[in-house]
């Protein structure tokens, strides 16, 4: 029994921590939202450079050969900083399927009705009924929807008018690529929150009211107190359903959902306090924490919300005989 | 106890319905919190105006109905429910004309009044500041007393102030009184924001809208006139407004009972396919807050008709509407499921919306401490 | 359009108030918690001479004549004092339908599983069906069932092997009398929230810990906010409630169900927060906190929780076409 | 990372859950909170000393058999899953004795741990004062120095004493330093409560049972090997206790997983028919965090054994698991119905006991002021 990371799997965190730091600065994810793509212009590239994108596919095949219980907290760093990257989706969930050197994919599984940053991907994987097909750029029709984030350009999907669809995985690979996903969504909710408490935090600290830090007065102490537990008994679900995808445990579906839905909560209590705590000042358009709170409205709800995860878990602990 | 309408306001009701059914735009207009937006709302106030609608309850010299209280809450519960537009011209209405009918001279009526109401003149409020906003009494913006031209210079920043960009004046509190502190020695003055020295700077709220400006003011001069009260006691003439704002007339029932309505129209639409079991009693429990309010309401208005003058308890009120518009909005996008990210399901705008009540008007935690201290009477700190 | 008691219902509250903090101080329901009936010996005969029992009897048969929208204020009075008596069973529910006179009549109505204070009743009024029947108290087979309020004696009923059960009321009579059970239960949590937050407001305000009394901390002020907001807009759902039945709304039963399922919220809301901030006191069985607080619990749930009134709201307003 | 359990470790849960059903009792113990529930609980624990299952974490030569917190963990999970009795001996066991063992003379140990495991002396806690309650730093108790008897005697008044009425010992907090003031000049006392000037008064708790006890100290004497840790330094001795109470030791996963478990089977008995459609989810939920908060255990147990030490963190499990405990009782109540009222529907006194976890050991508001400040870094007043 040993439920804590490697030196290795943190030295990796810290690694991409740097990286974001670098290339993905608040000023890159506000240009995400007015620019032509959603996107950043360099921190997806220094990710690829880093082999992140790839990290999954096995050594021999021109990645790195990890495993999710690897790139989970990677998932959380890219949370931390808003990366407008369809991170998750490219390296969590497509690549260990269609295998390394793309440019970058996207996909559209599980409980999801619009796909992310589609429009620049050059493969999405797709799941039709409990096959993975992969449908090649050209074959898309695409429909852009106006998510409420503006750095995470959504569509709906087309294919039926092409042939080009090939399938590249069946019921066993759907089923994990469904879990991969959730469980990369679940990191990155963890990040999002965890940068909105220490910016909710470091706010409180130094704007006065009242002749105090309003980080003083027991109703935002007890606010942010909340959402330090909240996480807190979060993570560790996460953590957990990284490990069990990894070992292969049966239950490693119902561990995925039960980490999802804790940190769906545990993020939207953090972006209901993080604005209230920032006040006027963190409801305006020109301060930066609405990227964060935005990214998690969307999040909480791609591929399934708090509720669905929980319907999860009870087919599978309350239903049983 | 009497729940029921007599004949004459069932007839003020049918009055406004007809009118309303006639005349409310078949397709929502865009929104007051944009340039274009705003002029569009701007016409239909204007019909309103023409038709007596805009201020039901001033008296008729300024284009009112002297409407009663109640039928104030009549109209209001039409409006709502005919789905007519955003009031742009509610801090104008709403606050500051309140605040004239109880603090202005005269001639300050005479001339403010009518065109606040047809929207010839649109009013944004100037209390917040950088450094003060849910501590208003943190006010550091100058009044400075120009002798020679009998009248004073306004300096300072004025920041969150609501559809600013758009509106023609301001009224809000300056510090006449250098060697006052915290709520004493400020004057509430009323300025047009041509006046030179004025700046105004438009930026967005979190639903991206231009809903937001900030107001420089570099010395700005404001006649004697534009003083609203007593000199130096602008604290208490924008209490009086403060409590309109959280209290009865921001926020009518109408209003929840209407958003009510329609959450129950997307439950009937999408109940039954979704993921989270309770959103059942959830809708239930929301329209139940609604109906609580709005009878709540009716209760307040049986007090003031018998002559009792709103207080701390509009603290209450001001709670809980603006955490009931959360949950509303909140059930409305779990209903949604996936489509709850979009812009343009109906519901995520009025979330957004929604999220901005618990914070402005003073936040909730200021308004449970006044429950608390002012209320139930707990000591302070 | 007017939402206000009559001055001759403020008066009635107002003598019934006086009456009550004579004949039921805190002492007397200390006493009923340990006594043979878990009654008051003095209170009942002081209700009964000022003609409250049998308010709802019309004047020609020996009442008062009067309406539950003069009784409704009662009723909370009653609460606020914990009054132990089965003054909603006589006085709203069986009264009306059995007429005046009676001793002590009690009442098993609705989603009730107990009744309460059987064994001192010279009849109880049951709900058969649809159909209201009157079972004299020779012909009850009672169990006792332990209530965690032991001035709330409670019993389960057997009335099948004695043919001295006699029809008082057919399918509309049985419907009004769950209706005026379920108000006056409503009104009677109303004043049990009250008293707790009274009661707790006055403890916060004298009892002093880290050099100040606790009620000047934020964290105790916003709960006892949240009770009073609470209680501020459950009031106006009972009382409409109490105005439908007079007046014979057709929407009576969902606006009943409505303040019955607000008053509940509102005093559990009450209860948990007068544990909390009386502390260990307040836990303490000698302080007579805990009388109030396990009243609310067992009110809560006789005739129905707050999730069953909103279940019958749910059939009226979401499910009719 | 490896959540999976080594054979050694398997070994002990399967001899540990192999005792237990051979040993526990199948009818349940009367309550062990009062005098004649208390004397058979004892039994109990006598039959666990006996088999050295009482103190598994400590030293063989105390009682124990050295075991791992691992193995801690796991035996504290296999006994609340056999259903097996209360501790009535844990606030010596889990929190004495912690303290015992870091800042207690060898004597010290020699003399008061053996007892304590086999339950022979049983040690109730003696913190608060009746104006000493959140605020442990207001304890107005005394100990004063009688040279002569090398020695000293101690008054005042200790409450809400946990089972002070049957137990023999207590620890508890005395100002020996007259002149100090809150948690300065305090001194951490060992009382046999036979001691002449002690009385100890029972009284009941929120369900009725004799749990509480008041002790009052008159000039009760007690010898200069009775303080634990140094003199004056009672506060950082006894911060190391409460340490242990809100954290690891004092309420472990197992309990709340065992709860989860019974309220699974409450759900799949009543949950059809229970009126809230919304407590299928609620009853998930209350299993995921009972499930995240042993994962959070498995987290902290590998971070001590890697020579981490608990800190202000404990501040975070004891809301959470204090506050999940409220939960899972009241999600039971409601699927309980009407029945929810009765004492004898096995979930009544479990709410009853459930409700002093967010006040005992700390209050949750207390806790939050921790988390804020000393894990977040936010400002105190």
């Amino acid at each position: 029994m040993r439920f804590a990371f490697t030196d290795d799997q943190l030295a990796l965190r810290d690694a991409v921590r740097d990286l974001l730091a670098k290339e993905c600065p608040p000023s890159e994810v506000a240009e995400a939202w007015t620019n032509a793509t959603g996107r950043t212009t360099r921190a997806w590239e220094a990710l690829r450079a880093m082999g992140v994108l790839d990290a999954l596919v096995p050594e021999a095949d021109g990645g790195l050969g990890l495993t999710v219980l690897d790139l989970v907290l990677v998932c959380e760093e890219a949370g931390r900083v808003a990366l407008p990257e369809p991170l998750v989706e490219h390296a969590v969930v497509a690549a260990p399927v269609v295998g390394a050197g793309r440019e970058s994919l996207t996909a559209l599984v599980g409980a999801m009705s619009f796909v992310a940053y589609a429009d620049t991907a050059d493969a999405v994987l797709v799941q039709d009924d409990d096959r993975l097909l992969l449908v090649p750029a050209p074959a898309l029709v695409l429909e852009p929807e106006p998510s409420v984030d503006h750095a995470r350009r959504v569509f709906t999907l087309d294919w039926s008018a092409s042939d080009a669809a090939v399938e590249v995985g069946a019921s066993v690979a759907c089923a994990e690529a469904i879990d991969r996903a959730t469980l990369g969504r679940a990191a990155y909710l963890l990040g999002l929150a965890q940068h909105l408490l220490d910016a909710t935090v470091e706010y409180a600290s130094t704007r006065h009211q009242f002749g105090a830090p309003i980080g003083s007065f027991q109703a935002i102490k007890h606010k942010l107190a909340d959402v330090r537990i909240a996480l807190e008994f979060a993570r560790p679900l996460v953590y957990r359903a990284a490990s069990s995808i990894v070992v292969g445990d049966p239950a490693a579906s119902v561990h995925v959902s039960m980490g999802a839905a804790q940190s769906i909560d545990a993020a939207l209590c953090a972006a209901r306090h993080a604005l209230q705590c920032h006040g006027a000042i963190g409801y305006s358009y020109e301060h930066d924490l609405h990227h964060w709170m935005k990214r998690v409205w969307t999040l909480a709800r791609a591929g399934g919300d708090a509720s669905w995860h929980r319907e999860r878990v009870a087919r599978a602990i309350l239903d049983r005989t | 106890m009497d729940l029921t309408w007599g004949p004459a306001e069932e007839a003020f009701r049918a009055e406004a319905r007809d009118w309303l059914a006639a005349n409310v735009p078949a397709e929502p207009l865009p929104s007051g919190d944009t340039r274009e937006g705003f002029a569009r709302h701007l016409e239909w106030e204007r019909r309103l105006f023409d038709a007596r609608w805009a201020v039901v309850s001033w008296p008729q010299r300024y284009g009112g109905r002297d409407a009663s209280l109640w039928e104030w809450c009549i109209f209001e519960e039409e409006y709502y429910r005919a789905g007519a537009p955003q009031r742009v011209t509610q801090n104008g209405i709403f606050l500051l004309g309140p605040t004239l009918f109880a603090f202005g001279t005269p001639a300050q009526q005479d001339r403010f009044l009518p065109k606040m109401a047809s929207g010839e003149e649109t009013w944004c409020q100037g209390w917040s500041e950088p450094d003060a906003g849910s501590d208003l009494a943190g006010i550091r913006s100058t009044a400075v007393r120009d002798d020679a031209a009998s009248g004073w210079r306004l300096s300072g920043q004025k920041t969150w102030t609501t559809r600013g960009a758009f509106c023609t004046h301001l009224f809000g509190l300056f510090r006449s009184d250098p060697s006052a502190e915290r709520h004493r020695g400020l004057t509430y003055f009323l300025v047009p924001l041509d006046t030179p020295g004025v700046t105004v700077r438009g930026f967005g709220r979190l639903d991206g809208d231009e809903g937001f400006a900030e107001v420089f003011l570099d010395e700005a001069f404001v006649s004697d006139d534009m003083i609203l009260g007593e000199l130096h006691e602008g604290w208490r003439v924008a209490m009086a407004t403060t409590g309109s704002e959280r209290g009865l007339t921001l926020r009518s029932p109408g209003r929840f009972t209407a958003t009510a309505d329609r959450l129950v129209e997307l439950w009937r639409n999408l109940g039954e396919d979704a993921s989270d079991p309770g959103l059942r009693h959830q809708v239930v429990q929301a329209v139940i807050d609604a109906e609580a309010y709005r009878l709540q309401t009716l209760a307040t208005v049986t007090a003031l008709t018998d002559g009792a003058s709103p207080g701390a308890e509009s603290s209450l009120t001001k709670v809980f509407w603006s955490e009931l518009d959360v949950r509303l909005h909140e059930i409305a996008l779990a209903l949604l499921g996936t489509a709850a990210e979009l812009e343009d399901n109906g519901w995520a705008k009025g979330h957004q919306f929604a999220l901005s009540g618990p914070i402005y008007a003073g936040t909730n935690e200021i308004q449970r401490n006044v429950i608390a201290e002012r209320v139930l009477g707990l000591p302070r700190r």
